[in-house]
C-alpha cells in the first residue's frame, strides 16, 4: 500500500477518534459540571461595618463564610467597610480601603483573619475544569480511539488500486 | 444451523441464571449512604454485561468441546474455514457500542455521586501514620467520626506524612489523603449504625490497623453528642497550666497509634514507666527521660533515637502539636507509672 | 549525504548550521521579549527537524527497508540492520527525556528557575558547534578524507568536553550560588536531574568519539565500511536534539519563579 | 567442580560481589573524608549511599567481569570477532555465555521459573499468615516485605518468561538462524541476573514496605532495602528494553523470503506488539524509580510536598509503564493460545488478520489508559472520564481475540493433550480476568473496588490466564524441540486438574472478600468481618497450586532424560520449526525456506506453508 494512502487513513482515523471522543466528553461533561468549572474571576468579600465589635463578642458576622472556594487564577478583593483596620493572612486592609490577593496555586490556605471569631478563614483554591482541561480530556480519549481505528483502517480494509 | 440454535438457547438461559446467582450472593456490603445506592446500580449494570459476555464465550466453547471432539482414529483435518469479515466487523462494532454505552453510564453515575449540597457540613480530617483525627465545625477534635443521618458532609482531608486513603466499605466511596494538599470526600449517610473507616492505601508498618469508628446517628442524637463534646472540650481547656487529662486527649489524637501506655511492646517505645527512667540510645549512650529529653524527642524526633528502634517517623510539630500541648503530654506521661 | 559531492556536502552542512544558529538566536529573542511558549516550541521542532533530516539523515532508514531480495550477508544489509537497531535505541532513550520533560512541566508549570541566561546560551552554542564539526567529520569520512575526519572528530570531542565542563563546572556552581540547589526545591531538583542526565549522555558520546577516533587513526574505517562513525555521529546529533528541547524548557519557557 | 566456578554465572556473581564491596568502600571513604557519617554500626554497617553505589557498581562489574561484553570491547579496539561461538555440550551451556537464541531462550525460561518459585514460596508464606486473623507467623514489616517482593519477583519473572518464549521461538518461526544482534541478546539475558540478585538483597537490608508500586512519600522513608528494590528493577529493565529492540529488528529484517506481514505466524505479531511496548514504556518505570532514589540520596524534592514536589507525579510516571506492562505480560501468552488452537482443532485460526490487528490495537490503546489506576489518587476529577472510556476501549480488540478463538473451536476436530488443556484453561481464566476489568474501569464502581482484594483477584486471573497457563502450554508443546523428548501426559494432566480448580477457588474468593471490605496489603484483618474461613480455604488453594507446580517440575526435569522420544512433528503442525527434526539443529534451518502458502491452512490438501530451497543450488 503506497505511503500516502497509509498516512491518509491514519489521519482520517485519528480525526474520527477525536471527534467521537469530543462527543462523549462534552456529553458526559453535562453530568460533571460543578460551580467551580469557570474561568478565573474577581471575587469580592465585603467586611461590613461593625464586624470588629461582633468578633470581639465572639459572634460571627453572617455575611462572611468560614470557607471560600476559588479557582486557580481568581483574585480575592477584600473591601473593608468597617471603621477598624483588618488583616487577612498577608493582606493589611486599612478601614474603608480594599486590597486584593492573587490565588494562582492549587492549595488550601488557612489564613488568620481579624473578621472571623475563630481568627481564621479557609481559602480553598481548586483546579477548575476549564476548557483547556476538557480539550486535554478529549485528547486523552481521542488518541487511543484514533489509534485503534487507524490499526483497523490501515491493516483491516484491503487496498484496491485505483487502476483495477 | 442446529448448533447455533442450541447455543443461542443455552446462552439465553445461562445469562439470567448467572446474573440472578450473582445478585443473590449479596456481593456488596450493606448500602449505608445515598452514594452507595448509585454505585451499586452501576455495579449491577456491570454484572449484567459480565453475565451475558461470560455466557456468550463459555457456552459455545464448552459446546464445541463436547460436540466437535475429534472422533477416535480420525486423522483428517476439520473443515477449512478461514474467517468471515462480516462477522468480524459485527463483533468489533457491537462491543464498541457497548463500550460507549458503558462510558455514558459511567459518566452519569460518577456525576450522580458528586452532586454537591451547598450547605453540606465541613469536617476537617487529619490522617497520620496509623491514626485518624476529625475536627468538627464546632471547634473540638475527636478520634471518632460522628455523622448525622441524611445530611451531606464534606470531609476536607489532609495527611501529615504519607498517602493514606479514607474508605468506609458501607459508603462505597474511597478517596486518597495526600500530604501537602486537601482532597474532598463528599458523602450523605442514610442508615443509622456504626461502621469503620479503614485506610486503603499502604502507608507503612501498621497500615492494617489504621482504622477509626464511624457512627451514624439521628440528627437529634448527633446534636446532643456535639453539645457534650463542646462542653467537655471547653471544660478541659479551662484548666490552667499543663494538665494530664488534656494530655491524654492529645495522646489519643496524635500518639496512640504507635505508643502504648500499658507497657506492651510494639513498633515504638511504650510510655509506661518512661518518665524519669534511663533510656538507652542507639549510639550506646544513655539519658534520663526528664522533661527536656521528652520535649526534644517530640520537637526533633531524629535527634536521639531509642536503642532497637528506627527514628520516630512522625513529626508532631508540623502535624500541628503546639508547645502548650507538649506540656500537657508531659504531664500525662508523668502519670504513667 | 554520500550522493552529494564533497563541496556540496560542505555547503549544505554550513547552511544547516547557520539556520540552527539563527533559530537559536531567534529563540533567545522571543523568550526575552514575547515569552510566547507556542512559538518557542515551534522553533525547537523546526531545529530538531533540520538536525534529524540533514545531519542524522533519518531518510536512510526507509531506503534499505524494502530491499527484499538483498543478500542477507552483504555489508549493506548488515549496516541497514545496525542502523535500524540504533534508531530503535534512540526512540527508547527519547522516552526517558520525554518523561523528564513531563516531570518539569508537571512540577513547575509555566514557571522556571532563575538561571544565568548568558551561560545557557554559551553552552548551547558550544553544543551546536560540536554538531557542525561532527557533520564535517562524517562527511570527510564519507569522502575517504581520513585526515579531516580525525581533525573534526577531535574538534567535536573538545567542544563536547567543553560543553560538559561548562555545565558541570560552571553552570552548576553558579546555579547553586544563586540558591538553585538540588535539595532546595523542585525547580533545583529538576534542573540538576535534566542537565545531569543530558551531561551523562554527552559523556557516553565522548567515549564513543574517542573509540572512533582511535579506530580511525589506526585505519580501521574505509570510505565504504565505517558503520562506527555513522553510529557515533547519529548518537551525537541525538544528544544535541535532546538539548534543542531541554534548553528552552529550562531557560526560556515560563515566568521566573 | 572447576567448571562450575569458571562458568559465566559464577564469574559474574563473584565480580558483582567484588564490585559491590569496592563501590561501598569507595563511598564510605569519601564520606569519611567529607566528615559525614561513614559507618552505621546499628543498621547495616554501610550507609545507604554506599549500599546504592555499591549495588550499581556490582551490577556493572557483573557485566564486565562475566565476559558478556568482551566482543564489544574487541570491536571498540578495532579487532574482529569470530561469528561462530561453540557452546559446551550438556546442561553446562546454560550457565555460560552463548550466542545461540535457543540457549538464551532456555536460560531466560529457567531464570523465570526460578523467580516464579521464589515469588510463589513468598506467597505461600504470607498466605499462611493470612490463613487466620491476628498475627501468628510474621511481623508487620516481614509481611510487607514478602508481599512486595512476591509482586515484583513474579512480575520480573513474567518479563523473563516472556523473553524466554519469544527469544526461543521467533527466529525459528520467521526462518532465521538467530536474532539480528546475538551479542545484544546474550547481554539482555545476563543483565537480568544481577538485577534479580539486587532484588533479593533487599531482604537482607531491612526489606521495604511499599508493595511493588513503591509510592512516595512512603518509599522515600522506607528502609535501605527500598533502594535495592529500585536498583534491581532499574537493572532488570535494561534486559526488557534491549530484548525488545532485538526482537523488533529481527522480525523486520530477518524474515524468510515470501513471509509478508499477514503470512507470519500469529505469535510473531504478538511478539512485535509486546516489544513495541517494552522498548519504549519501560524507560518510565526506570525514570520514576531513579527520581525517588535521588530524592532519598540527595534530598531532591521531586515528590516531597514540603519542597514543592508532587507525589501524584510519581504515580503518573509509574503507571505510564505499569499498565502497558500488563499487556506486555499477556500479549505473548494470547499469541501462544492463537498459535496452538489451530493445531489441536485441525482448523485454520479464524480471522487471522483481525487477531493479528487486535494484538497491535491492544498495545497502542494500552499506552494511553494508565490513569485508571489513579481514580482515587486525587488526580484531576474531570480527566477520569476520558481515561474511563479509553480503558474500556481495550475490551474491543480483546473481545475480537475471544470471539475468534471460539469461532476457531467451532466445528473443529478437537483433541485435548496437555498443551491444549492449558490453552483452554488459559482462555477461561483470562476471560474471568478480563471481565473483572470493566467494573474497575467505570470510575464510580472503582471508588469501591480500588485497593481491595477484588483487584488482586482481577490481576491474578488476567496474569494466570494471559501468562502462566499459556507459558505452561508453551513448555509442554515446544519441550520436544529443545530436548527431542516429550513430557509425560499423565503428570501433565494431574498438573492441570490440580491447578485450575484450586486457582479458580483462590481468585473467586479473593474477589468475594474484596467486595465485602478486605483491603489489599494488610497482614491482619478484623475478625468481625468474618473472612477467616475464606482465607483458610484460599491458603489451602494456594498450596495446591504450589503442589501442582511441584509436579510440573518433577515432570519437567525427569522428561529431559527419561521422557518418551519425540524427534518428529509430533503435533502434526504446519509451523516451520516442526518441519525439521527435534532437538532443533544449532542453525535452525540448514537451507533457508520460502513461504508459499498461508500459515494455518489446515483442512486444505497440498497447500504447504513453507518450501525448503533445493539443497542442490545453494
Ligand atoms: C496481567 C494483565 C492484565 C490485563 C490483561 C488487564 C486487563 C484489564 N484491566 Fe487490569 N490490572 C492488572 C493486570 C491486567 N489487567 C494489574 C496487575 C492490576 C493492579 C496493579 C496494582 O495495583 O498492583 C490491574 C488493575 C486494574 C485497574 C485499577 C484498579 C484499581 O487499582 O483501582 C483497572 C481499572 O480500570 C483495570 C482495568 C482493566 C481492563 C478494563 C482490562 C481490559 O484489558 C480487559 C478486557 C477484556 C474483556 C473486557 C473481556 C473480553 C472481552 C469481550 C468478551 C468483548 C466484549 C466486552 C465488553 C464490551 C466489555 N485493571
Ligand atoms: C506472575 C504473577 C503472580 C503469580 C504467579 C502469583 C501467584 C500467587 N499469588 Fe500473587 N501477586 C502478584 C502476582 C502474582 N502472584 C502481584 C503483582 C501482587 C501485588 C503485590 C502488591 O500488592 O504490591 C500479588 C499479590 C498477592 C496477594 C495479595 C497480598 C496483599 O495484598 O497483601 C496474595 C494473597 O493471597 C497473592 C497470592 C498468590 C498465590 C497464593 C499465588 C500462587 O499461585 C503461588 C503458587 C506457588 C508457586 C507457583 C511456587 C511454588 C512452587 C514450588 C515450591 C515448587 C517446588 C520448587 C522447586 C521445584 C525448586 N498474591
Ligand atoms: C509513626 C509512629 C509514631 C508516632 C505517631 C509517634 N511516635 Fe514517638 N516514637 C516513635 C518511635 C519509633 C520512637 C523510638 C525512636 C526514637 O526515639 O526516635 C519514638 C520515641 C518517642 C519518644 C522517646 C521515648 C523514649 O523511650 O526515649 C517520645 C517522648 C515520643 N516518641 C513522643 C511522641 C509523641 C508526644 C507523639 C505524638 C505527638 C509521638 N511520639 C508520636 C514513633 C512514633
Ligand atoms: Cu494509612 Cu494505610
Ligand atoms: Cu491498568
Amino acid at each position: 500500500m503506497p505511503r500516502n494512502e497509509i498516512i491518509k487513513r491514519i489521519l482520517l482515523s485519528l480525526a474520527a477518534g477525536l471527534l467521537l471522543s469530543a462527543l462523549i466528553s462534552e456529553f458526559s461533561y453535562i453530568f460533571l459540571r460543578t460551580p467551580q468549572d469557570r474561568g478565573p474571576q474577581q471575587i469580592v468579600l465585603v467586611v461590613p461595618a461593625g464586624t470588629a465589635e461582633r468578633v470581639a463578642h465572639g459572634e460571627a458576622e453572617p455575611s462572611i463564610p468560614a470557607d471560600m472556594i476559588f479557582v486557580v487564577g481568581d483574585t480575592l478583593v477584600v473591601k473593608n467597610q468597617d471603621n477598624v483596620a483588618h488583616r487577612l493572612g498577608p493582606l493589611f486592609i486599612p478601614a474603608g480601603a480594599e486590597a486584593s490577593l492573587k490565588l494562582d496555586t492549587i492549595a488550601s490556605y488557612a489564613y488568620e483573619c481579624t473578621f472571623r471569631p475563630g481568627q481564621y478563614i479557609g481559602l480553598d483554591v481548586r483546579e477548575a475544569t476549564t476548557l483547556r482541561t476538557r480539550l486535554v480530556g478529549i485528547l486523552f480519549g481521542g488518541l487511543p480511539m484514533g489509534a485503534l481505528f487507524a490499526v483497523y483502517a490501515v491493516l483491516g480494509i484491503p487496498y484496491k488500486k485505483k487502476t483495477e | 444451523m442446529r448448533h447455533f440454535v442450541i447455543v443461542g438457547v443455552l446462552v439465553a438461559i445461562l445469562t439470567p441464571l448467572t446474573y440472578i446467582g450473582l445478585s443473590s450472593a449479596h456481593m456488596m456490603p450493606v448500602e449505608a449512604s445515598a452514594q452507595s445506592q448509585i454505585v451499586d446500580q452501576m455495579w449491577n449494570w456491570d454484572m449484567m454485561a459480565v453475565s451475558f459476555l461470560l455466557a456468550l464465550i463459555v457456552v459455545p466453547m464448552f459446546y464445541s468441546l463436547i460436540v466437535f471432539r475429534r472422533k477416535k482414529g480420525d486423522t483428517t483435518d476439520a473443515e477449512h474455514v478461514e474467517g468471515n469479515t462480516k462477522l468480524e466487523v459485527t463483533w468489533t462494532i457491537i462491543p464498541l457500542i457497548t463500550v460507549l454505552v458503558f462510558a455514558y453510564l459511567g459518566a452519569y453515575t460518577l456525576g450522580e455521586t458528586r452532586i454537591a449540597d451547598p450547605n453540606a457540613m465541613v469536617i476537617k480530617v487529619r490522617a497520620q501514620q496509623w491514626s485518624w483525627s476529625f475536627e468538627y465545625p464546632d471547634g473540638f477534635t475527636s478520634t471518632d467520626l460522628h455523622l448525622p443521618k441524611d445530611q451531606q458532609v464534606v470531609l476536607k482531608m489532609q495527611s501529615s506524612d504519607v498517602i493514606h486513603s479514607f474508605w468506609v466499605p458501607e459508603f462505597r466511596i474511597k478517596q486518597d489523603v495526600l500530604p501537602g494538599r486537601v482532597t474532598d470526600y463528599r458523602i450523605t449517610p442514610d442508615m443509622i449504625g456504626s461502621y469503620k473507616v479503614r485506610c486503603a492505601e499502604l502507608c507503612g508498618t501498621s497500615h492494617a490497623y489504621m482504622e477509626a469508628n464511624v457512627i451514624v446517628t439521628s440528627q437529634a442524637d448527633y446534636k446532643a453528642w456535639v453539645a457534650d463534646q463542646v462542653a467537655a472540650a471547653q471544660a478541659l481547656a479551662a484548666i490552667p497550666g499543663p494538665n494530664a487529662a488534656r494530655g491524654e486527649k492529645i495522646y489519643e489524637q496524635y500518639c496512640r497509634a504507635c505508643h502504648s501506655i500499658d507497657g506492651s511492646k510494639g513498633q515504638s517505645p511504650t510510655w509506661r514507666g518512661l518518665y524519669g527512667s534511663t533510656v538507652e540510645l542507639n549510639d550506646g549512650s544513655a539519658v534520663v527521660a526528664d522533661d527536656a529529653y521528652i520535649t526534644e524527642s517530640i520537637k526533633q524526633p531524629a535527634a536521639k533515637v531509642v536503642k532497637g528502634f528506627d527514628a520516630m517517623g512522625f513529626n508532631p510539630v508540623n502535624a500541628g502539636v503546639t508547645d502548650a500541648q507538649i506540656a500537657d503530654l508531659i504531664a500525662f506521661i508523668q502519670t504513667l507509672k | 549525504m554520500a550522493h552529494l559531492n564533497k563541496s556540496d556536502a560542505l555547503r549544505q552542512g554550513i547552511i544547516i548550521f547557520v539556520f540552527l544558529a539563527v533559530l537559536t538566536a531567534l529563540e533567545f529573542f522571543i523568550a526575552v521579549t514575547l515569552e510566547a511558549v507556542a512559538l518557542l516550541v515551534v522553533v525547537a521542532l523546526v531545529k530538531a527537524g533540520l538536525v534529524l533530516y540533514y545531519y542524522m539523515h533519518i531518510y536512510k532508514l526507509s531506503q534499505e527497508a524494502d530491499d527484499e531480495d538483498e543478500d542477507r550477508h552483504s555489508l549493506a544489509y548488515k549496516t541497514a540492520t545496525n542502523r535500524l537497531g540504533l534508531w530503535l535505541f534512540l526512540l527508547s532513550d527519547s522516552f526517558v527525556f520525554g518523561g523528564l520533560a513531563v516531570a518539569r512541566f508537571n512540577l513547575l508549570g509555566l514557571t522556571r528557575p532563575e538561571l544565568n541566561q548568558l551561560l545557557g546560551l554559551a553552552v548551547t552554542s558550544v553544543l551546536l558547534l560540536s554538531s557542525f564539526s561532527m557533520n564535517r567529520a562524517e562527511v570527510s569520512m564519507e569522502h575517504g578524507d581520513r585526515k579531516n575526519f580525525l581533525l573534526f572528530t577531535v574538534l567535536t570531542f573538545l567542544l563536547g568536553a567543553g560543553f560538559v565542563a561548562g555545565v558541570v563546572f560552571v553552570e552548576w556552581p553558579t546555579a547553586i550560588a544563586e540558591g538553585v540547589t538540588p535539595s532546595a526545591n523542585a525547580a533545583g531538583a529538576i534542573f540538576f536531574m535534566m542537565t545531569g542526565m543530558h551531561a551523562f549522555h554527552v559523556l557516553t558520546g565522548l567515549i564513543f568519539l574517542f573509540v572512533i577516533w582511535n579506530n580511525g587513526r589506526r585505519g580501521v574505517y574505509t570510505q565504504e565500511k565505517h558503520w562506527g562513525v555513522e553510529a557515533a555521529t547519529v548518537y551525537w546529533h541525538f544528544v544535541d536534539v535532546v538539548w534543542i528541547f531541554f534548553y528552552p524548557a529550562l531557560y526560556l519557557i515560563g515566568k521566573l519563579i | 567442580m572447576k567448571k562450575i566456578f569458571s562458568s559465566t554465572l559464577a564469574r559474574g556473581l563473584l565480580w558483582q560481589a567484588v564490585g559491590w564491596l569496592v563501590g561501598a568502600l569507595f563511598i564510605t571513604g569519601i564520606r569519611a573524608l567529607m566528615g559525614l557519617q561513614a559507618i552505621d554500626a546499628s543498621k547495616f554497617f554501610f550507609t545507604e549511599p554506599a549500599w546504592v553505589f555499591g549495588g550499581l557498581l556490582g551490577a556493572l562489574f557483573f557485566i564486565g567481569g562475566s565476559g558478556i561484553v568482551s566482543d564489544w570491547f574487541k570491536w571498540a579496539k578495532g579487532e574482529e570477532t569470530s561469528e561462530h561461538h561453540e557452546d559446551p555440550a550438556g546442561g553446562e551451556k546454560y550457565f555460560n555465555l552463548s550466542l545461540d537464541h535457543k540457549v538464551i531462550g532456555i536460560q531466560y525460561t529457567l531464570l523465570a521459573l526460578a523467580l516464579f518459585v521464589i515469588g510463589g514460596t513468598f506467597a505461600l508464606i504470607f498466605r499462611l499468615e493470612l490463613a487466620h486473623s491476628g498475627l501468628q507467623l510474621l511481623t508487620l514489616q516481614w509481611y510487607n516485605t514478602l508481599m512486595s517482593l512476591h509482586g515484583i519477583l513474579m512480575i520480573i519473572g513474567i518479563l523473563l518468561g516472556v523473553s524466554g518464549v519469544i527469544n526461543y521461538l521467533v527466529p525459528m518461526l520467521i526462518g532465521a538462524q538467530d536474532m539480528a544482534f546475538p551479542r545484544l541478546n546474550a547481554f539482555s539475558y545476563w543483565v537480568a541476573v544481577p538485577g534479580a540478585v539486587l532484588l533479593l538483597s533487599s531482604l537482607a537490608l531491612g526489606g521495604f514496605d511499599t508493595g511493588w508500586t513503591g509510592y512516595p512519600p512512603l518509599s522515600a522513608r522506607a528502609p535501605v532495602g527500598m533502594q535495592m528494590f529500585f536498583l534491581g528493577v532499574f537493572v532488570a529493565g535494561w534486559s526488557s528494553i534491549l530484548g525488545a529492540l532485538n526482537v523488533i529488528a529481527s522480525v523486520i529484517r530477518m524474515r524468510a523470503k515470501g513471509m509478508t506481514a499477514f503470512r507470519m505466524p500469529i505469535l510473531v505479531w504478538a511478539a512485535i506488539a509486546t516489544s513495541l511496548i517494552a522498548l519504549t514504556a519501560t524507560q518510565l518505570i526506570g525514570l520514576s524509580f531513579q527520581l525517588v532514589m535521588f530524592q532519598r540520596l540527595l534530598g531532591m524534592g521531586f515528590f516531597d510536598p514540603a519542597k514543592g514536589g508532587n507525589p501524584v507525579l510519581f504515580q503518573h510516571l509509574f503507571w505510564f509503564y505499569s499498565h502497558p506492562a500488563v499487556y506486555v505480560f499477556v500479549l505473548p501468552g494470547l499469541g501462544v493460545i492463537s498459535e496452538l488452537l489451530p493445531v489441536f482443532v485441525r482448523k485454520p485460526l479464524f480471522g487471522y488478520r483481525w487477531v493479528a490487528m487486535s494484538s497491535l490495537g491492544i498495545a497502542l490503546v494500552g499506552f494511553l489508559v494508565w490513569a485508571h489506576h489513579m481514580f482515587t489518587s486525587g488526580m484531576n476529577d474531570y480527566l477520569r472520564v476520558p481515561f474511563m472510556y479509553s480503558t474500556l476501549l481495550v475490551a474491543v480488540p480483546t473481545g475480537v481475540k475471544f470471539f475468534s478463538w471460539v469461532a476457531t473451536l467451532w466445528k473443529g476436530k478437537i483433541e485435548t493433550p496437555t498443551p491444549m488443556l492449558f490453552v483452554l484453561g488459559g482462555i477461561i481464566v483470562f476471560l474471568l480476568g478480563g471481565l473483572s476489568g470493566p467494573p474497575n474501569a467505570t470510575v464510580a464502581t472503582d471508588l469501591h473496588l480500588q485497593d481491595t482484594y477484588w483487584i488482586v483477584g482481577h490481576f491474578h486471573d488476567t496474569i494466570f490466564g494471559g501468562y502462566v497457563f499459556p507459558f505452561f502450554a508453551a513448555i509442554y508443546y515446544w519441550f520436544p524441540k529443545a530436548t527431542g523428548r516429550r513430557m509425560n501426559e499423565t503428570l501433565g494432566k494431574i498438573h492441570f486438574w490440580l491447578m485450575t480448580p484450586s486457582f479458580l477457588v483462590l481468585t473467586l474468593f479473593m474477589m468475594r472478600i474484596g467486595l465485602l471490605g478486605m483491603r489489599r496489603r494488610i497482614a491482619d484483618y478484623d475478625p468481625a468481618l468474618g473472612f477467616d474461613w475464606y482465607q483458610l480455604i484460599m491458603t489451602i488453594a494456594g498450596f495446591t497450586i504450589a503442589l501442582s507446580v511441584l509436579i510440573f517440575f518433577i515432570n519437567f526435569f525427569r522428561s529431559m532424560k527419561h521422557g518418551e522420544k519425540a524427534d518428529g512433528n509430533i503435533w502434526n503442525s504446519r509451523s516451520p520449526e516442526w518441519q525439521v527434526p527435534s532437538p532443533m539443529p544449532v542453525h535452525n534451518f540448514d537451507q533457508p525456506f520460502e513461504v508459499v502458502g498461508e500459515p494455518y491452512d489446515y483442512g486444505l490438501t497440498d497447500a504447504p506453508y513453507i518450501k525448503f530451497a533445493k539443497s542442490t543450488h545453494k
